[in-house]
């Protein structure tokens, strides 16, 4: 059996949970032994894919739940953004940088999720929800899960 | 967050301090444009990040529609202070290409006041 | 209606999510204005609960499952700390200080909860698990949500 | 979590370092046995917690657990440098009733070594 080590988080759609959601990541994933650098980048990564799921997924209302799932297995650390919110109309649009739905936004989110991870999934259903899956290696060797 | 501002002449003098992200945008957002109706003589806007710990696109988003307003009319937007982490986002999202960085306030100022 | 924010994290139970559960709690609790001593003794208590799920609830296997929910309603925080293990036989001795059913540990688990806590409550079922729950209020005023 | 350990005349000089919990406990208790097993010269344990950002139980315990071994010999544990927060929790615990606090390392080697 391969070790596995998870954690799942639900939290109220609200802007001051975008900090917290970013603060749990980095600090669940401080087990692998990433540079400051890349725990930075998880920080941001998670951040866009939160904040999308509050302001595009449930429209800035405080009625959603988000859900953080974080994974380790082995060096490699997966990370789950999920709404059930209103969706995304037209995925490839939306994944262009520089597009946005909203004349506020800079539609950098998803650049900077890529930028800042290994891989990124992104599946949604108009009306159903929306789930964003990063992924990305720790180069250097992990410590033993006991040993920080 | 925290936010000082002030007017030095032509130039709006902002600097910036903690976490930007969505959590404080609309107060950021609020606030600049209050500034710049209150100070109509305002043409350039200096944003020091020297006390920016964390920024992402919800931030920097901010900052690109106060630029896109004072660029109407012929302003610019100038950066200082940014600490390593913030100006590779603030490089990424490519700001960078349209605002100038500079090395202190001072300096700052005197391409903009 | 009364705004109220929530998170609910379930992680695996390992020696190092116990450092994950009081970052992630606190992380959550810093939206209210406590002092940085409270929010030390948040992590603590935190702690406290979370090696209990673990150590004895799970006694030390991975296998587990444990629950953190956080709640913000006004200027109180709730914490809630569940594990499905194997419960507590005797209440009224594991809640007095100095008692604990390992030798190698001090018994002041239920102690530091209770005093970094303005209320502490232990539910337990044998071979079912056992759920604490804390509330700690915060003396200074809140801040508007989404305003830190 | 660091840790360092020398020995000095019958004192053993304990160093810890980062975060004392569940996660090092064994670790940390191992060490010091192993230490102790290696060293029966040793009467008496300081224990520098000079850089120690955070402690619960779980890492009390280890350090009572030592106590209680060299104590049986007539051994005592002392205790330098913990930050305002760690020595709170150490002294809810109850150890600073049968550890001695001093201000400096080289206090307690002079009354340990
Ligand atoms: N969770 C989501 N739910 C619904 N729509 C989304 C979601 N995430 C992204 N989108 C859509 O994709 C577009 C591009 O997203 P992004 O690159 O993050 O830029 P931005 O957030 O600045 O608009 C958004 O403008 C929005 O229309
Ligand atoms: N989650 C739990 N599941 C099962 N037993 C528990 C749990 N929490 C506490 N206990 C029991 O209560 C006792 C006292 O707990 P505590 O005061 O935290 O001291 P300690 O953890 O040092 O033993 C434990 O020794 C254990 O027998």
């Amino acid at each position: 059996m391969e070790p596995v080590n998870r954690m799942r988080v639900e939290f109220t759609s609200l802007p001051a949970n975008v900090a917290f959601a970013r603060v749990a990541a980095a600090a669940f994933a401080s087990q692998l032994d990433f540079t400051l650098n890349d725990l930075e980048e998880i920080k941001v990564a998670v951040s866009e894919a939160v904040t999308n799921a509050i302001v595009h997924g449930y429209e800035n209302s405080a009625g959603g739940t988000v859900v953080l799932a974080v994974e380790i297995r082995k060096n490699t650390l997966k990370i789950v953004v999920e709404d059930t919110g209103k969706g995304i109309e037209d995925m490839e649009k939306a994944l262009q940088p520089a597009y946005s739905t909203d004349p506020e936004r800079m539609g950098l989110g998803f650049a900077f999720m890529q930028s800042f991870s290994d891989s990124l999934k992104v599946e949604s259903k108009p009306n159903a929800g929306t789930r964003v899956t990063m992924t990305k290696v720790c180069a250097r060797k992990a410590s033993s899960p006991a040993g920080r | 967050m925290e936010l000082q501002v002030e007017i030095k002449g032509g130039a709006m003098l902002v600097r910036l301090a903690g976490e930007i992200d969505l959590a404080v945008a609309d107060t950021l957002r609020t606030s600049l444009e209050e500034e710049l109706d209150r100070n109509p003589g305002v043409r350039n806007i200096v944003i020091n990040l020297g006390g920016v710990r964390y920024i992402d696109s919800s931030g920097l988003g901010v900052l690109l529609g106060r630029y896109r307003r004072i660029s109407g009319d012929g302003g610019r937007m100038f950066i200082v202070g940014a600490s390593p982490q913030v100006r590779r986002i603030v490089e990424m999202s490519g700001l960078l290409n349209i605002m100038q960085e500079f090395p202190s306030e001072a300096d700052a100022l005197n391409h903009a006041g």
